[in-house]
């Protein structure tokens, strides 16, 4: 069993223009020491529905299912979803910055989450147990950096010390919600290190939710490719990356200047995303597709297998067959999926 | 921050000597200074009393002497004479300051504690029935004069109390603390009442909307994230930064309040530094007029300085810059 | 269009084909706005001695980390904010000193897109008057005339006439940026400079926007200064590609060459921090994992600015600060200022965390 | 004749007065002991008996500063003057311009130790009058009238204002003839005229001559120091005094009831709040609040008035204040409108339009404020018999405004008080009144103190026309032969304000003569015939349009009895009641 | 990519009819611009609370304007002193009856036309002070927002000055020094007022001052006063509006409150505070005398409040979170 299963979740807000339909059955699941990728484009629901799952989003309307070791998250009191906050599912966010309080010392915001859940812990244990966090996510001289405030560090120490944060009950899930998305490549590059050092450490499932496609290719174990909030292609990142079968993924593949030759036009998707209160029928990516067909129009396709590997399914009506499905691209694309250019 | 407050000080400093430059030019440079002198001695004053008095402000000699006289003798600690009361000023104000005090800080205490936690709740409960009441009760009082309040609870608890034969609220006047504590406390009642719903209001609205941001704030979903009690996130996490704008506000209000809450003292007839001045306009009795806007500006200044000392605690960006 | 391949407008470079020659630039701010009670000599050394060319028709690439200076740079060479020392020549001009006013006939010549199609946009004003801007600023055309100007120009960047009359907060930020473009585009200027046009765009929307800048280049034989964190982008529309670190240029290389064979340890690190969305390929790369983090601008290291976090650091390089130059027989195309310049296939991931001093410097 | 007819007593026109008979209490067995509250809006003018002019600080002196002759608090002789530490009435000799008064043994000042009140002390006293710092304002009545008091005050103004010993050294070395110590009796104090008149002995009722203690000569008159320094010879001695917040009195141990047949001084301690407002004072009293007796310096609001008098409400005093108050103001010299008001036909036009009822309305209406229609008020010698001279008729007035060549209208300046809502109101009314008569009149404005002392106090406003009409008010400073105190200050053109209050500036050869004569008549029947002569004639110059005598209205809690309302401190007495329970 | 909630409501508006047209060809629905003002003007109009104290505006407006009609239609002028119906012989005013709707004052005058007399004051203060602080403190705030350095330095110390002025207790002593009238308390009023509105602007042109577009225009060769009026004026227009519908109550709160103390608009003007003043005197026998003043102040100010609240809302999403 996985440790985290989400089906058909939907999550939608009433707003005065209409409803958001934010996420509309999603799908996935998080095996016990894997690290999951969700991308997709901006608004497409990657925040919503983790953060749904965890309870913190107001106002929303919640439907589906969210298992976790077996228990549905959606379904428990506010208090019982407390003791899983921190406890099992910790969370890092996008902005380190804006997600430290201001106003406290590092140190003290990591000491109240471990003895919020761990009363019987002393102060002093406490604190030394943020040291030593601190250290392990490659803060220098932790001992004394744990007495700084958030502003007194650097972009890439705050997102380490969120991960120290959320990293110190040993949670069985991490869900990093686009954890280096406002960092500098080589900044990102060292988090990334510590989010996967930790990972084989302590066996930590993650969710690694980001829209950079290199980020998902290095270290995702399966990743989730998700359209206007539903899940659009679910498989290991070989496949997702070396087969695509979803004309989005593969869209968005091709949008990369790393596919492209030297100085080559780029391939871009045309158009762009649907409004979430208004979506169009059918499949919400037929009004940008260049397969689309007239069932795309009128019927929204469910997850099928492709390639009768279970691994991977794809929302698409289109032939299910690799083989019949990469002449398809040939044809249509006018050339076959070529491969990133290494930097 | 030592150096953050020093600056601030001085800051207060270079506010208060403009302050009394422009009372200078208003009430002995400006249209009817003609009379400064004749004005300043008062009613009944011989002509010899006004040459006195012009003679000691040397309102014979240059502006700019009698500017620097008046800033020395302000520098002194001497705020003139009134020559209507035959006092100093300092003896007038002396005896009106406390009034005020009071007023003002127990005022303060109620709208504060009843201005924050209604609009921590109607934040928190946004959109409830509870933040709707909330909501439309503050709109209400924020929206009220408090000289209409004021005699709204007149007319209720002291006059109709009073001929109900319950003696609970007098209906003017100031007991001093030293005196009389219950009555004093009595005495209060109405005035803190009457200042402090209109006040809380405002706190009320200033707190619900700075909380409605601080909640959708990323470090509030941290917080949450981390499984504390919304508890504990409320007035832990939220509460404190969205405390900010209050402070800040609170420091403004209560220096103007320590500078005299004008019409509440006049509604109630309490001699404080508000009905001082009134009076002393009433009574063109300028020294006092001029010794009570220089303190009032002085409390403003000081409260401006205090709220920023105290922003620069709770908040670590300012006091380590 | 058909690739015509860019290598038409790699014109060698003689003085004439230089459209803007930067010079040992410098630009320095103070640290907060003075007060009057305070002194404050403390300064951030945004761009620190800078010298470098941008050629007619080429498109130059500027990478560096947050912070380094690029829009810095960017800004002093459109002469934007005040120049602490050094030269900014434009087409044969020296416009270092020049006062605004004399500036403005240039602003015709160079124009700049930004990167938050959000901010970049007045959002109380209509489209098609803030593409008539230019031509309004400068007297160009009225009234109907500019309407056809600007609907021309419109239509250039893939937008629709009748979106003149809408405002900015009705579109998507792919279409914002396209006004951004529209706007700079406008009055035909020599030189455009791109501070992270795609920066802030989703994959599928910032391929289209490179595919508008690269046509337009074409078409209208534009100058770009093309300022990225984004290498595979940066490489991908670049001629040339400058490397910056802490307000110096670290290496200056043509776009291949760069990528083929970094010199300086910080483009290597770089380089190699890049994740590349090919997991096979991603697997087996050798990552240098920088320590520390970048210095305070405030208090720069002396010598090279690179050396306590460079994997090659020796004493030299806490003293002498390297010249930019090429190394290791590169043409001179090729310029490089490190002490130590990496060789062609030297693995500096196992060196990484041997010499490197804990960086204690603080960012505040 | 010289004779010295003028007695202490002769108002034989009190009967006149409308005594309300709602004040007196009087039922029951006095108590003795107890603290008097007594609220107030505002403070004594100074705490300096030879200095203070206004009602309220005679209010505080009736409890601590007693003077040669006073007023009795029994019901219908308030306003007859009887011997205080007088012995007895003066005696006068010298053809009525030699008045000797003989202190008292045994009134003591309560000194340590205890010393009894000389003549020395009431020499000291006239001297302390025309100090410097801060001279008596009710000087005028008899400057010229003691013997080298003038020179002795044109002398003592020269001298520092602010130096206590320079004033002690210039009292000490200068002496005048018209006061002394007669050298056969250290009691008796011998007052010397310039020439006779009926009314001396009123004046010797002012606290200004009031014996002082030489301990007095240390301080600055009337100044602060003085103010929490004094000498007490009444029945109570200044426990505290906090300027403009409370003043409280106790017992004074040096004072003997014998000594003082007027005050019985029933109860213990009083205490005086003087931060109230009229408002909540009459909402304590009337709500038999406890710790609240009496009013200090406040009244009765003119709109509480109908009820109280329609029940009957035992605490309620409603008694004539002898005053003419408010008139209207005609300024005679303005040069608006080409001078009309200088035009005795436009000012009599005037006369005719103005609706007095209507004006009374405004002041709390005809219980409260009676009608007026001359200089004198009922109860003053001379004011008899009443007459009127001008009855509202808007007809008459138009067409005297015509013939005066204004048929096509004025426009007149009202100066008043917006602070002041009895003078808003009435401007109002006026207004209204002679807007019927095409006369536009338009506010000025001004606030309560620049009112008379940057206004109607500087002739120059009037002459250059700053106001046309404005309202003033005049209380005598003493009461039966009293005209004395009207008709110089208010319409003598031969002297100008600020010295007079004959703010309108209006001057008439027919009425001068005629009130030197009356201030020379030997007796007070003489002077009453020829007091009259001049009201008439002046109401024919048509100075004024008086307006009311009003009743003052004080109130009382229910639990203070023998309260009898005193004119000259328009109060009840405080040094004669006495409370129950 | 920030995205503001104002924004996405806007973008997916158009979403919705056009299906986003993709930029290479495709046809797209024309769609009329719709400006950010008629966006907001939509919210306001769904905003009930707001619509109806719209309309008690406009009312009390409209009872401004047709103070005279009032009076006409009763017969009675604002200053007609009625002696003998609208007063008792002792000058007591009398109680509403049909024919003094709201009973008279204490110089028998009526009320209700009084009432919608004093309508006029409150609302001319209201506006032309809030008018004169707005225009100053915009200019002013923009100045230093905009020019920065020793500019703004100047004009920052000035505001803070003038905000540590306590400003009732300075208009007082400032009236009181020359003549009450209508122009005094206005201007007493705007030299006092401006200082706040020019802090909000100075605020919000410093922090539009790093905007991108600002740089843009200054790019284009835009020179100073056409980027602090037509670029960056527009954009704070909406902050000054809410700031001044929420300081029109507060200023006529300030004129009741000069009047209350004796030294605002000066007799027989009817003015609110005035009156309230006036009937602080009789209130016990004359309710209605405090009653209605009192309450056509307090309606006036509700309203302006209610509605300057919903034009906040409207016009800035943000504060009132539309997504919770
Ligand atoms: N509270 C809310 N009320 C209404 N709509 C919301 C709310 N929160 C999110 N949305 C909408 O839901 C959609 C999905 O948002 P979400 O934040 O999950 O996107 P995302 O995939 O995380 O995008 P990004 O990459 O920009 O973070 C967006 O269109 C957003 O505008
Ligand atoms: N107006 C300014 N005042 C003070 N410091 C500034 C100013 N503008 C930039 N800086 C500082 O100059 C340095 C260089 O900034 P710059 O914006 O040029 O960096 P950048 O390379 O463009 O970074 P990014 O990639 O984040 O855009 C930074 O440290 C920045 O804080
Ligand atoms: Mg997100
Ligand atoms: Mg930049």
């Amino acid at each position: 069993m996985a440790l985290l299963e989400v089906s058909d979740l939907h999550v939608s807000f009433p707003t005065p223009d209409g409803v958001v339909r934010a996420v509309r059955g999603l799908s996935f699941a998080v095996e016990t020491g894997k690290t999951l990728g969700i991308v997709g484009e901006s608004g497409s629901g990657k925040s919503v529905s983790t953060q749904t799952i965890m309870g913190l989003t107001r106002g929303a309307r919640v439907s589906g299912q969210a298992l976790f070791e077996g228990i549905d998250l959606l379904a428990m009191s506010p208090k019982e979803l407390r003791s899983v906050r921190g406890a099992k599912v910790g969370m890092i966010f996008q902005d380190p910055l804006s997600s430290l309080h201001p106003y406290y010392r590092v140190g003290w915001q990591i000491i109240e989450m471990i003895r919020n859940n761990h009363h019987e812990i002393s102060k002093a244990k406490a604190r030394e147990r943020a040291v030593e966090l601190l250290r392990l996510v490659g803060i220098p001289q932790p001992d004394r950096r744990v007495d700084d405030f958030p502003h007194q560090f650097s972009g890439g120490m705050r997102q380490r010390a969120m991960i120290a944060m959320a990293m110190s009950l040993n949670p069985k899930l991490l869900i990093a919600d686009e954890p280096t998305t406002a960092l500098d490549v080589t900044v990102q590059a060292q988090v990334l290190q510590v989010m996967r050092r930790l990972q084989e450490e302590f066996g930590t499932a993650i969710i690694l939710i980001t829209h950079d496609l290199g980020v998902v290719a290095e270290v995702a174990d399966d990743v989730v490719v998700m359209y206007a909030g539903s899940t659009m292609e679910k498989a290991d990142r070989y496949e997702t990356f070396g087969a695509p079968h979803h004309p989005y993924t593969e869209g968005l593949l091709q949008s990369l200047p790393a596919y492209g030759g030297e100085r080559e036009r780029l391939r871009p998707i045309p158009g762009q995303p649907p409004s979430l209160i208004n979506l169009p029928g059918g499949c919400p990516f037929h009004p940008r597709c260049p397969y689309v067909m007239d069932r795309c129009r009128a019927e929204m396709p469910p997850l099928f297998e492709v390639g009768g590997n279970p691994a991977h399914t794809s929302a698409c009506w289109l032939s299910r067959d690799q083989v019949e499905r990469a002449a398809l691209r040939t044809k249509v694309v006018g050339q076959p999926l070529a491969a990133p250019a290494v930097p | 921050m030592v150096r953050f407050l020093v600056r601030r000080v001085l800051l207060g400093v270079f506010v208060m000597f403009v302050v009394t430059i422009v009372v200078f030019i208003i009430f002995f440079v400006g249209p009817g200074s003609a009379d400064v002198a004749r004005t300043l001695a008062g009613r009944e004053a011989t002509p010899k009393t006004v040459a006195l008095v012009a003679h000691r402000l040397l309102l014979d000699r240059p502006i700019y002497v009698q500017y620097w006289h008046f800033l020395d003798g302000l520098l002194h600690g001497n705020l003139g004479y009134s020559y209507y009361h035959g006092q100093p000023v300092t003896t007038i104000l002396k005896q009106a300051f406390p009034v005020t005090l009071s007023l003002a800080l127990g005022a303060a205490v109620i709208w504060l504690v009843l201005g924050v936690l209604s609009g921590v709740l109607s934040a928190v409960r946004n959109r409830s029935f509870w933040d709707r009441t909330v909501t439309v009760l503050a709109l209400f009082f924020y929206s009220m004069p408090s000289f209409v309040l004021g005699l709204l609870l007149l007319y209720v608890f002291y006059y109709q109390f009073t001929l109900a034969g319950i003696h609970l609220f007098p209906g003017a006047g100031y007991t001093y603390l030293t005196a009389n504590p219950l009555k004093w406390f009595q005495g209060l009642v109405l005035p803190w009442i009457t200042l402090a719903l209109v006040s809380a209001a405002a706190y009320t609205r200033l707190t619900r909307g700075s909380m409605l941001d601080v909640l959708n704030e990323d470090y509030v979903r941290t917080a949450r994230s981390k499984g504390l009690s919304e508890h504990r996130v409320i007035y832990r996490h939220a509460l404190r930064s969205a405390l900010t704008p209050v402070v800040s506000q609170f420091g403004i209000d209560l220096g103007v309040l320590v500078g005299g809450a004008v019409i509440t003292e006049s509604v109630f007839g309490m001699p404080g530094l508000g009905f001082t001045a009134v009076q002393a306009i009433g009574n063109q009795d300028l020294p006092v007029i001029i010794g009570i806007v220089i303190v009032a500006s002085a409390a403003v200044v000081v409260a401006n300085i205090l709220v920023d000392a105290f922003y620069a605690v709770l908040d670590p960006r300012v006091r380590l810059h | 269009m058909t690739e015509t391949g860019a290598s038409s407008h790699r014109v060698a470079g003689t003085d004439k084909d230089v459209l803007v020659k930067v010079e040992n630039l410098q630009k320095y701010f103070p640290v907060q706005t003075t007060s009057l009670f305070r002194r404050n000599h403390d300064q951030v050394h945004a761009v620190d001695g800078v010298t470098l060319e941008v050629r007619r028709g080429e498109t130059l690439g500027l990478v560096g980390e947050t912070g380094c200076g690029k829009s810095t740079l960017a800004r002093c060479i459109a002469r934007l904010c005040d120049v602490s020392a050094g030269r900014v020549i434009f087409d044969g001009r020296d416009i270092t000193s020049l006062t605004p006013r004399q500036m403005r006939p240039l602003r015709r010549e160079m124009q700049i897109i930004f990167q938050d199609p959000y901010g970049s946009l007045n959002p109380r004003r209509r489209v098609g008057s803030i593409i008539g801007d230019p031509f309004a600023l400068h007297g160009i055309a009225d009234g109907a005339e500019r309407k056809r100007k600007v609907q021309e120009v419109m239509e250039l960047v893939g937008l629709k006439p009748e979106h003149f009359n809408r405002f900015p907060a009705e579109f998507s930020g792919g279409q914002r940026q396209r006004i951004g473009v529209a706007r700079a585009l406008a009055l035909r200027p020599k030189l455009i400079i791109c501070d992270e046009p795609v920066s802030a765009l989703d994959v599928s929307i910032q391929a289209q926007i490179i595919n508008l800048l690269v046509d337009l280049q074409r078409e209208f034989n534009l100058t770009y200064i093309f300022i990225a964190h984004d290498l595979s982008v940066v490489r991908h529309v670049s001629d040339r590609v400058a490397v910056m670190y802490l307000g110096k240029v670290a290496e200056l290389a043509p776009a291949e060459d760069l990528y083929q064979v970094p010199r300086h340890p910080y483009s290597n690190a770089l380089l190699s921090a890049v994740p590349v969305p090919d997991p096979k390929k991603s697997s087996d790369r050798h990552q240098i994992i920088l320590i520390g983090d970048v210095p305070s601008p405030i208090d720069p290291p002396a010598g090279c600015r690179f050396h306590p976090r460079c994997p090659k650091a020796q004493e030299r390089c806490a003293t002498e600060e390297p010249a930019l130059a090429s190394v290791l027989g590169d043409s001179a195309e090729h310029v490089t200022a490190c002490h130590f310049p990496v060789e062609k296939g030297e693995d500096l991931s196992n060196t990484s965390r041997v010499s490197v001093p804990p960086s204690g410097s603080q960012t505040t | 004749g010289n004779g010295g007819s003028s007695s202490t007593s002769t108002t034989a026109a009190s009967g006149a007065i409308a005594n309300q008979r709602y004040a007196a209490n009087d039922s029951g067995t006095p108590v003795t002991g107890g603290t008097l509250t007594m609220l107030g809006t505002g403070d004594v003018d100074y705490m300096d008996p030879n200095v203070s002019y206004y009602a309220i600080g005679y209010l505080g002196l009736r409890l601590w500063s007693r003077s040669l002759y006073t007023y009795p608090a029994v019901q219908g002789q308030t306003t007859n003057e009887v011997p205080d530490l007088a012995t007895a009435n003066p005696t006068i000799t010298n053809g009525g311009k030699t008045y000797s008064v003989t202190i008292r043994q045994g009134a003591m000042w309560n000194t340590t130790p205890n010393r009894q009140v000389t003549a020395a002390d009431a020499v000291l006293g006239l001297k302390r009058t025309c100090n410097p710092a801060q001279p008596f304002g009710g000087q005028p009545d008899f400057s010229t009238l003691i013997v080298g008091y003038a020179d002795f005050c044109s002398g003592f103004a020269k001298v520092s204002a602010t130096d206590a010993s320079a004033m002690k050294a210039y009292i000490d070395a200068n002496n005048f003839s018209g006061v002394s110590v007669d050298p056969s009796n250290p009691q008796t104090v011998v007052y010397n005229l310039t020439q006779p008149v009926s009314y001396f002995t009123n004046i010797l009722g002012l606290h200004a001559f009031d014996p002082a203690p030489v301990e007095y000569l240390n301080y600055v008159p009337a100044g602060n120091d003085l103010a929490q320094h004094t000498i007490s010879d009444g029945p109570y001695e200044v426990q505290s005094y906090n300027p403009a917040n409370s003043l409280d009195f106790v017992r004074n141990p040096a004072w003997k009831a014998s000594t003082d047949p007027i005050r019985k001084a029933y109860v213990d301690h009083i205490h005086v709040n003087e931060t109230g407002t009229q408002a909540s004072i009459q909402q304590q009293i009337l709500t038999n609040t406890p710790q609240a007796d009496m009013e200090w310096d406040s009244f009765v609001p003119t709109n509480d008035i109908p009820g109280l008098l329609a029940s009957n409400d035992p605490r309620l005093s409603l008694e004539t204040e002898y005053s003419t108050n408010p008139y209207v103001l005609f300024n005679t010299q303005s040069p608006n409108n080409s001078g009309a008001l200088g035009k005795l036909q436009v000012r009599q036009a005037i006369e005719y339009a103005l609706n007095r009822t209507n004006l009374i309305q405004d002041a709390g209406g005809p219980k409260v404020s009676p009608p007026l229609t001359q200089v004198l008020p009922p109860g003053i010698t001379g004011s008899a018999p009443s007459y009127n001279t001008y009855s509202y008729d808007t007809t008459k007035a138009k067409q005297m405004l015509s013939a005066a060549g204004y048929s096509g209208g004025l426009t007149l300046k009202f100066l008043y008080r917006p602070a002041n809502q009895m003078s808003s109101k009435m401007f109002q009314t006026i207004q209204a009144d002679l807007g019927k008569l095409n006369i536009t009149v338009t506010g000025v404005p001004v606030p309560n103190a620049d009112f008379y002392t940057k206004y109607l106090e500087v002739p120059s406003t009037a002459k250059t026309g700053v106001w046309d009409l404005s309202l003033a008010g005049w209380s005598p400073d003493w009461y039966g032969n009293a005209a004395a105190s009207f008709f110089p200050p208010l319409f003598d053109g031969r002297v100008l304000p600020p010295t007079s209050s004959n703010f309108g500036l209006f001057n008439d050869s027919t009425l001068n003569p005629i009130i030197d004569a009356a201030l020379k008549a030997p007796t007070e029947a003489a002077a009453g015939a020829l007091w009259h002569q001049a009201d008439v004639e002046t109401m024919k110059q048509a100075a004024i349009f008086p307006i009311t005598d009003p009743n003052q209205a004080v109130i009382h809690g229910s639990q203070v009895h023998h309260a009898i309302y005193m004119a000259p401190y328009e109060q009840i007495d405080p040094t004669n009641v006495w409370l129950s329970n | 990519m920030s995205l503001s909630p104002g924004d996405i409501v806007a973008i997916e508006k158009v979403g919705v009819s056009a299906g986003v047209p993709p930029p290479e060809g495709a046809a797209a629905t024309v769609i009329e611009g719709r400006s950010p003002w008629r966006l907001a003007y939509e919210r306001l109009r769904r905003d009930r609370a707001s619509m109806i104290s719209l309309g008690v505006i406009v009312l009390i407006i409209l009872v401004a304007i047709f103070a005279p009609v009032v009076a006409a239609i009763t017969g009675h002028g604002v200053y007609e002193q009625f002696r003998t119906t609208g007063l008792s012989p002792d000058g007591l005013p009398v109680s509403p009856s049909s024919h003094f709707l709201l009973g008279t004052d204490d110089q028998g005058r009526d009320i209700l036309v009084r009432v919608a007399y004093g309508a006029r004051i409150s609302l001319i203060v209201g506006v032309v002070a809030t008018l004169l602080e707005v225009v100053i403190g915009t200019v002013l705030g923009l100045a230093a927002g905009y020019f920065g350095k020793v500019v703004d330095t100047v004009i920052a110390r000035v505001i803070d000055i003038v905000l540590s002025i306590p400003f009732l207790l300075f208009a007082i002593s400032l009236v009181s020094i020359s003549h009450p009238s209508l122009t005094i308390v206005i201007v007493v009023i705007g030299i006092f007022g401006w200082a706040a509105v020019a802090r909000v602007v100075r605020g919000q042109v410093l922090s539009l001052r790093e905007k991108e577009y600002i740089e843009a225009a200054r790019a284009l060769g835009a020179g100073p006063w056409r980027i602090m009026f037509i670029d960056i004026l527009p954009n704070i227009v909406a902050p000054i509006i809410v700031y001044a519908s929420l300081l029109i109550p507060v200023t006529i709160v300030i004129e009741a409150s000069l009047s209350y103390l004796g030294v605002g608009v000066p007799p027989p003007t009817a003015d609110w505070g005035t009156m309230i003043s006036g009937a602080q005197q009789v209130y016990q026998q004359a309710w209605w005398y405090l009653l209605f003043p009192s309450a056509a102040l307090l309606i006036t100010t509700v309203a302006f409040n209610i509605f300057g609240d919903g034009l906040r809302d409207a016009l800035d999403p943000r504060a009132e979170q539309i997504y919770k």
